[in-house]
């Protein structure tokens, strides 16, 4: 077991309460694996699912992508730029 | 080619004459400025913008590059400010330099809908009354 | 709302800062500057523009009137140069101010159409082998 | 008889070689009529005659309007502002 490195941003970012946490897996999950635990530990995100996007380290995933320890996963609501 | 998210004022002038140059007819530039909303009695105060970096800096050069890729174009920068911007004051400014006048309208534009799809930025909205992120409606106000 | 027609460089930092207003979230710019375009061993020197005022000037105020009927845009302002314009100098400077940013955009673009439509401008492209009045092919050119 | 101020521009000027001329007419004649003068008294503006435009007092005329003595008329040859 180690650990995800997650970052969140704008509205995730308010509802979480956090900006930035760990969650601890099991060597390499998918990435909808690791929103599961990220969701229990943080239920205020759950009904902004639809609208997140994620990315791992600094680059646009899809929930079946996976996630290795080490590294960095971040939690993207809408993008509001410009 | 320029591209920087940076917390100060935009130097709007430098990021224009810098563009400019003699195997170039044409300059466009798009500026986006903190627009000062109201509703009923409230109004904005002022913006604050957040960058995932480096991920945002990544995808202002690759909207450098789809750009490169699309149309002749000599020149392109884009800048975008984190931090809090107040009402009238430049958040994002892109400027494409080119040979001809068609391409150089054509992917200023581009940069602004690329950015507005992909650049991990995000704004929020601060009110009188309280605030709000734009595009995910979650915030503070009444 | 601003039109000009001047022998003096554009101050392009005035123009566009002078555009930015808290009602408006976009400033489009359009700025033309002297391509120094080769052909064989002749390059351009330099453009000359001259205009016939007081027409010029009225053109340039019905450019931004028409504008106005067709967007909804805070600020237009036009500027022409006249007289010796070197590469890569700004020769005509077009700012269009708007609450968002497709007027901004298409407002900019048909500004600098209509300029060379109606505005009684001429250039005349000064070669290192001769001139030639662009538009009308006359001139001194080999 | 009296005079129209004729000012010509750009490659106009250039072929003519002259900037501004006065045509002598009598009280109102028709911008074609005009023409005709202008052109005897410069036979290098004929070859570009298609390519150009006037203008009456400061505005876009046709060749039917009318051009009164007083009047100032304007040789366009095509704009290429910008």
């Amino acid at each position: 077991m180690s650990d995800v490195k997650v970052l969140l941003f704008g509205a995730a970012a308010d509802r979480a309460g956090i900006r930035q946490t760990k969650v601890r897996i099991n060597h390499v999950v998918t990435l909808g694996e690791l929103w599961s635990v990220l969701a229990d530990q943080h239920p205020h995100l759950i009904p902004m699912r639809e609208t997140l996007a994620f990315a791992v380290n600094g680059e646009y995933a899809r929930m079946e992508d996976t996630v290795s320890t080490g590294d960095e996963v971040a939690v993207l609501p809408p993008v509001s730029g410009g | 080619m320029f591209f920087q998210i940076l917390k100060e004022p935009i130097d709007v002038k430098a990021l224009i004459t810098g563009a400019f140059h003699p195997k170039c007819g044409a300059v466009a530039s798009f500026i986006g400025t903190t627009r000062a909303d109201e509703s009923g009695s409230a109004r904005v105060e002022y913006l604050e913008y957040e960058a995932y970096r480096p991920m945002a800096d990544k995808k202002l050069e690759e909207i450098g590059e789809e750009i490169s890729e699309r149309w002749k174009v000599g020149y392109v920068a884009i800048v975008h400010r984190i931090g809090k911007v107040d009402p009238g004051e430049p958040s994002v400014a892109i400027v494409v330099a080119a040979p001809r006048r068609e391409p150089a309208f054509e992917a200023s534009r581009y940069a602004i809908e690329r950015i507005k799809e992909i650049a991990p930025i995000w704004k929020r909205e601060v009110w009188s009354d309280g605030y709000v992120w734009v595009g995910s409606q979650v915030g503070t106000r009444p």
